[in-house]
C-alpha cells in the first residue's frame, strides 16, 4: 500500500481522495491555487502545496509545477480525480518518469481508448454493439443508399467536421434520402466549410445508461452496476441514479456481462465506465471513461461498494478483493449535482456563500468542500456539492431527494437547487419515461 | 495586519461586550465601534473612500512580486515598504549556480535591475530567477536546497532608485 | 492595500454590529462608517435597544407583559413609547366574554391596571388577561377567536400616568 | 395515514421526524421556546408554534401549552421524540382526549412498562433472565444468606434509598458478606437516613447491549439487531454501534428471540429498546424503553431501515411491512454523540457556533440542528450533532469515524471530538474488550 498520495485536484473529489485515503492511513498531498488557498482540500490533507495562480491553465494544468509538487511531496503515488489531468497521457507519463504510481489506467491504454475508432474495431470483433454507422465520410450515392439500408432506418446525416446540430438531419425513409444527403452537405459547406457527411444510426429515444467497472492488473474484472444518467442538458449529467428504472431483469443482467467482457477485450485496469446509448431493446456502446466519474458515488451507495478505496487498492498491485457475487444492490440511489448557478438560465454564479444548512438524516451522503463564507470562485467548474440519497426503492429515493433539496440552505449564489425540485415532479420524471432529450427539447420549452 | 488578522479581530470584539475597540502600533491603528459608542456623542460625518496614496508593484510572471505590508514567514513588525520576491513556480531553491560557487546574492547587497538573485529548478531545468528592479536584499526567507511552492516568499527587498 | 481587501473588509464590517471601523497603517488609512455612527445625542433610533423610560411590567404568569419598541407584525415606523401586550400562553383569543358581549376594549379607550383585556382560552379553561398598568389601547393585534402561540403581540398600548 | 404532524420536541430528533414524515407527504407542525426561534425544525416545519420561554419546564414540558398548541395546529399525530414529553403516561392521556394518535405506545402500557418490578414478574414467567436479586429490602442475617447462596457470588448489596454509590458494596464470598452488610447498613444510613439495604447479583464486566424491536397493533413483532452501547460514562452513552462485536452469532440469534419473546409477553407496540446486560455468558433484561432513542441510526444505517417512517405507519394502523427475513443485516454501524461539552471535564460549552464544517462523504450519516451562526443553548441539553458512519467491518467503521471526527470542524464551543479521538485509538476500544465502567475508571484515570 502506498505511503503518501498527492491529490491531483481541487474541491470534492480532492476531499473524496482524501477521506479515502485517511481511513487507509495513507498520508496526503493536496495542490492548490492562490485562489483555493482557503479551501477545505487544503485545509484537510496533511500538506499542501501551491502550484500556481487562479487560471486553471497555469496552476491544477501546469504539468510542469504540477510535476515538481510530485516531486517535492515524496509522495508515491498521484490520484488525478475527474477533469484536469486526469485523461491526460503525457501526465501518466511523467509520473512513470518520476517514479510514482498514477492511479489510473496506463499512458498508452489511456491514449489507445481514447481513439473511438479503434476502441470501436476492437468491440466489434467481440460482438458488441456500438453505434452503427458509415466508415468515415460517405463519397457517393450508392454507398449513401447501401449503408442506410444495411444500419435501417431512421438514421442521422453528421458533418464530418461540424458539431453543434448544423448540417445534421434525421431520414427516416430511403425517398428522403438523396434530398436530405444533398441539403446536409450544402449545410456543412456553408457552416464548416466542408461538405463532408457521413452517417449514423439515429437512436430515437435514447437512455443514457452506464457500467461501472472494475478491473486489476491480474485480469479479473468485476461491474458495480449500472448508473442511468439520461438527465441531461446539452450533453452534461445533472441527475443519476442506479440502478436503472427502465430495464428488465434480462436486459440487465446482458448489459453488466457486455461491460465486462468489453473491458476485458480492450485490456482495461482501474476503475473505469462504460457508456452505452439504450433504444428500449438494444445496447450501443459510445465510449469507456478512463478514471473515476463525477456520479460514481450512486453506485457505491447502491452496492456499498467503495471506489477510491479499491482504486488505491488495485494501483497498488493489490487482487482485487470483491467478487461479483458479494456485490449485490442494496439500495436505489438518485445523486442530483448541485451548481452554483441560475436554475433558469444555467449561467455560473459565483460568489460568496453567506448562509448554510447542508441536508442530513437517513439514507443521505453529501460530496462537497463547501463552508458558510468560502467564496465560489468563477475560475473552475460551478459544481459546489453532490447530493445522493438512497431509497429502499426509485419513489422513497425520489421523495428523500425532495425532502433534502427542500431543507438545503445556500445563499449568496444561485443554485440549481429549483432546478432539480421542478423536475422531479414533473411527470416524465416520477413515470421515467423521459430520454436524453427531455430537458433540451421539452422541459426547459415547456416551462 | 492582513485581512484574516482583521477579521478574526472582528468577530472577537463583535462577541464581546465592549463597545469601543482601538489598537495601535507602530504600524497599525485599528478602531472599531459598536453603536452604542455614540450615544451622547456628537461625530461629525466623514465617509472614507478608497485612499489613493496606495500603490500595488506587480511586474511580470517571469519575476513576480507584490507589495505587501507584512511578509507571512515574518512574525515581527515589517518595513511596510519592504517587497516580497515571490516564487513564480513549485521549484527547488538554490542560492548559487553549483555547490561550490559563491552565493549570487547575500543580505546587504545591492542589486540591479536583471541581476541573478538565485536558481529555482523545476523538472530538471536551472531556471535563473531575476531582479525585476534595483533593490537592496534585506532577508533571504528560504533555505539553499529548499523545496518552494508557487508565490512562496523568497527575498525581502528594499526597493531602491 | 487591494480593492479586494477592501472589499472583504466592507463585507465583513458590513454584516457586523459595529458601526464604525477605522484602520490606519504606513500606507493606508480606510475608514467606514454606518449611519447610525452620525446619530447625536438624542437617540430615538428605530432599533435602539429597550428604552429606559419604559418599566418591563412582569407580575404573573397570568398577564405576563413585554415591552418591546418594534413589533414584529408591523411594517412601519412605530413610535418606541409604545408597548406590546404579549399572550402568555398559546390559546385562542377572545374580544369579549360571550359572542352576544360587547369586546372588553376597543381601540381608543383607556384602561386601568387590572382592566380586563381579553380572554385566553387554553384547554378550555377561560383566562381573563390584565392590564398591568394604565395605558391606552392604540391597535388589537389579533382577530377575534384567532389562535395565539405564546409571546405573540396581542395589543399595541400606550402607557399612561 | 396522518395529514399533519406535531413534533414535541426540538433540535436534531425534531429534523429527524420532520425529515421522515416530509418523504411521507405529511405536513409538519413545530413547537418551540422563544430561545429556538431561530432553530432549523422551526425552519423547516411547515408551521411553527412558540409554547414558551427558554426554560423547558415552562416551554417543552408545559402541558397546557403543547396541549393547546396541538389543538391549535389541527394536527392529527404527535411524535414526541426522547426525552421532554416521550415518556409520560398523562401526555399521551391528553393526546388521546384531543383525539390525536401520540406516535408511541398508549398511556396504560407505558405506565405499565416503566414499573421495574412489574415488568420483572412477567418477564420472569416467560424465563426471561432479569438481573437477579433480593425481593426487596433484606431483613434478617439468614435471608441474606441465602439470597446471597441462591444468585452465586460475586454479589452486590445497594442501598434501597440511595444512589451515586454510597452504601454499595461488591461481596465475592459468604466470609465476607455479614460484615459487609452491616457496614453497608451503617453507610446508608448515614448518607440517607435509612438503612435499607437489598442484594443484586454483580456482573463483573458488563456490556450493555440492547434490541431494537417493532410492534404493530396486530400483535406482529420483529427486531432490527442489536446496539452494543457499552461505552458510558456515568451510566450515560457516548458510543454506540451495530452489531455488538462480542457476540457469537448463536448468542446473538439468542438474544433476538428473548427480545421478540419479550415484546410480546410485554404487550409492547410501536418502537422499544429493550436493554441487557451481557456478562461474556448470559443476558439479564434491565429494562425496556417505550420510545425512539438517540442511539437509533445505528440499527437504521447498518440495516437499512427507517425507523421513523415505521413508528408512523404503526400509529396510523398499518400492519408491519416488514418481515423478519427481510431485515438483513449490511454494515458494522458506530455512533458518536459530539456535545457541546469540555473534552476534558465534561462541563457543558454553550456559545455561537461561527465556524463549521461537517463531515460528509461515503459511509457518513449527520443528524443535527447546527449550522454557522447558530447559538448552542445553556437552557438544553449539550447534544448538537449525532454522527453516525458505517464499514463493511468494525475496523473500516472505526477507522472512518476517525477521519470524521478529523474532518468535523466546529468553532465557537468546545466539544467533545477531541474525546472521542481518543477514545477511538485506546487499545481497549481497538480490541473491543472494554466494559460499561471503562470511561469512568479506567480511561479518564489514565489520562
Amino acid at each position: 500500500m502506498f505511503r503518501k498520495i498527492l491529490i491531483a485536484n481541487r474541491s470534492e473529489i480532492a476531499l473524496r481522495v482524501i477521506r479515502a485515503a485517511k481511513e487507509l492511513g495513507i498520508s496526503t498531498v493536496a495542490i492548490y491555487s492562490t485562489e483555493d488557498k482557503n479551501s477545505m482540500h487544503v485545509e484537510l490533507a496533511d500538506e499542501a502545496i501551491c502550484v500556481g495562480p487562479a487560471l486553471a491553465a497555469e496552476s491544477y494544468l501546469n504539468l510542469s509545477n504540477v510535476a515538481q509538487a510530485i516531486a517535492n511531496s515524496g509522495c508515491d503515488a498521484v490520484h488525478p480525480g475527474y477533469g484536469f489531468l486526469s485523461e491526460n497521457p503525457t501526465f501518466v507519463n511523467i509520473c512513470k518518469d518520476l517514479g510514482v504510481t498514477f492511479i489510473g489506467p496506463d499512458d498508452k491504454t489511456m491514449s489507445n481508448l481514447a481513439d473511438k475508432a479503434k476502441v470501436k474495431s476492437i468491440l466489434n470483433k467481440f460482438d458488441i454493439p456500438t453505434v452503427p454507422g458509415s466508415d468515415g465520410s460517405i463519397e457517393d450515392i450508392d454507398t449513401l443508399k447501401k449503408t442506410a439500408a444495411d444500419i435501417g432506418y431512421p438514421v442521422l446525416l453528421k458533418a464530418s467536421w461540424g458539431g453543434g446540430g448544423k448540417g445534421m438531419r434525421i431520414v427516416r425513409n430511403e425517398e428522403d434520402l438523396v434530398r436530405e444527403f444533398n441539403a446536409a452537405k450544402m449545410e456543412a459547406k456553408v457552416s464548416f466549410g466542408k461538405d463532408d457527411i457521413y452517417l449514423e444510426k439515429f437512436i430515437e429515444h435514447p437512455r443514457h445508461i452506464e457500467v461501472q467497472v472494475l478491473g486489476d492488473l491480474y485480469g479479473n474484472v468485476v461491474h458495480i452496476g449500472e448508473r442511468d444518467c439520461t438527465l441531461q442538458r446539452r450533453h452534461q449529467k445533472l441527475l443519476e441514479e442506479s440502478p436503472s428504472g427502465v430495464l428488465s431483469e434480462e436486459k440487465r443482467r446482458k448489459l453488466h456481462e457486455t461491460a465486462v467482457l468489453a473491458t476485458k477485450a480492450l485490456g482495461y485496469q482501474n476503475a473505469g465506465t462504460l457508456e452505452f446509448l439504450f433504444d428500449g431493446e438494444n445496447f450501443y456502446f459510445i465510449e469507456i471513461n478512463t478514471r473515476i466519474q463525477v456520479e460514481h458515488p450512486v453506485s457505491e451507495m447502491a452496492y456499498g461498494v467503495d471506489l477510491i478505496k479499491e482504486q488505491i487498492a488495485i494501483a497498488s498491485k493489490e487482487q482485487l478483493s470483491l467478487k461479483q457475487e458479494d456485490i449485490k444492490l442494496k439500495f436505489h440511489t438518485m445523486e442530483c449535482r448541485i451548481n452554483a448557478e441560475d436554475p433558469d438560465r444555467f449561467y455560473p454564479s459565483p460568489g460568496m456563500i453567506n448562509k448554510l444548512f447542508i441536508p442530513g438524516g437517513p439514507g443521505v451522503r453529501v460530496d462537497s468542500a463547501v463552508y458558510c463564507g468560502m467564496n465560489v470562485s468563477p475560475s473552475y467548474d460551478s459544481l459546489i456539492a453532490k447530493l445522493i440519497v438512497k431509497g429502499s426503492d426509485r419513489e422513497e429515493a425520489r421523495l428523500r431527494m425532495l425532502r433534502c433539496l427542500n431543507e438545503f440552505v445556500i445563499e449568496g449564489v444561485k443554485t440549481s437547487i429549483p432546478f432539480f425540485q421542478r423536475i422531479l415532479t414533473t411527470k416524465d420524471f416520477v413515470s421515467n419515461t423521459y430520454d436524453t432529450n427531455f430537458i433540451d427539447k421539452k422541459f426547459l420549452n415547456k416551462s | 495586519m492582513d485581512v484574516k488578522t482583521i477579521k478574526e479581530i472582528i468577530e472577537v470584539v463583535e462577541n464581546s461586550e465592549f463597545v469601543e475597540f482601538d489598537y495601535k502600533d507602530d504600524d497599525v491603528h485599528l478602531i472599531l465601534k459598536k453603536k452604542e459608542a455614540f450615544v451622547g456623542d456628537n461625530i461629525v460625518a466623514q465617509s472614507a473612500p478608497m485612499p489613493t496614496d496606495i500603490q500595488i508593484v506587480a511586474q511580470n510572471a517571469a519575476a513576480q512580486e507584490q507589495a505587501s505590508a507584512k511578509p507571512e514567514s515574518a512574525d515581527e513588525p515589517v518595513d511596510a515598504s519592504l517587497i516580497e520576491i515571490k516564487s513564480p513556480m513549485v521549484a527547488t531553491f538554490y542560492r548559487a549556480p553549483s555547490p561550490t560557487s559563491p552565493p549570487y546574492v547575500e543580505v546587504g547587497d545591492e542589486v540591479k535591475k536583471g541581476d541573478v538573485l538565485c536558481i529555482l529548478e523545476a523538472m530538471k531545468i536551472m531556471n535563473e530567477l531575476e531582479a525585476d528592479f534595483p533593490c537592496r536584499i534585506e532577508k533571504i526567507l528560504v533555505e539553499n536546497a529548499q523545496k518552494v511552492e508557487y508565490d512562496q516568499p523568497l527575498f525581502l527587498v528594499k526597493k531602491l532608485g
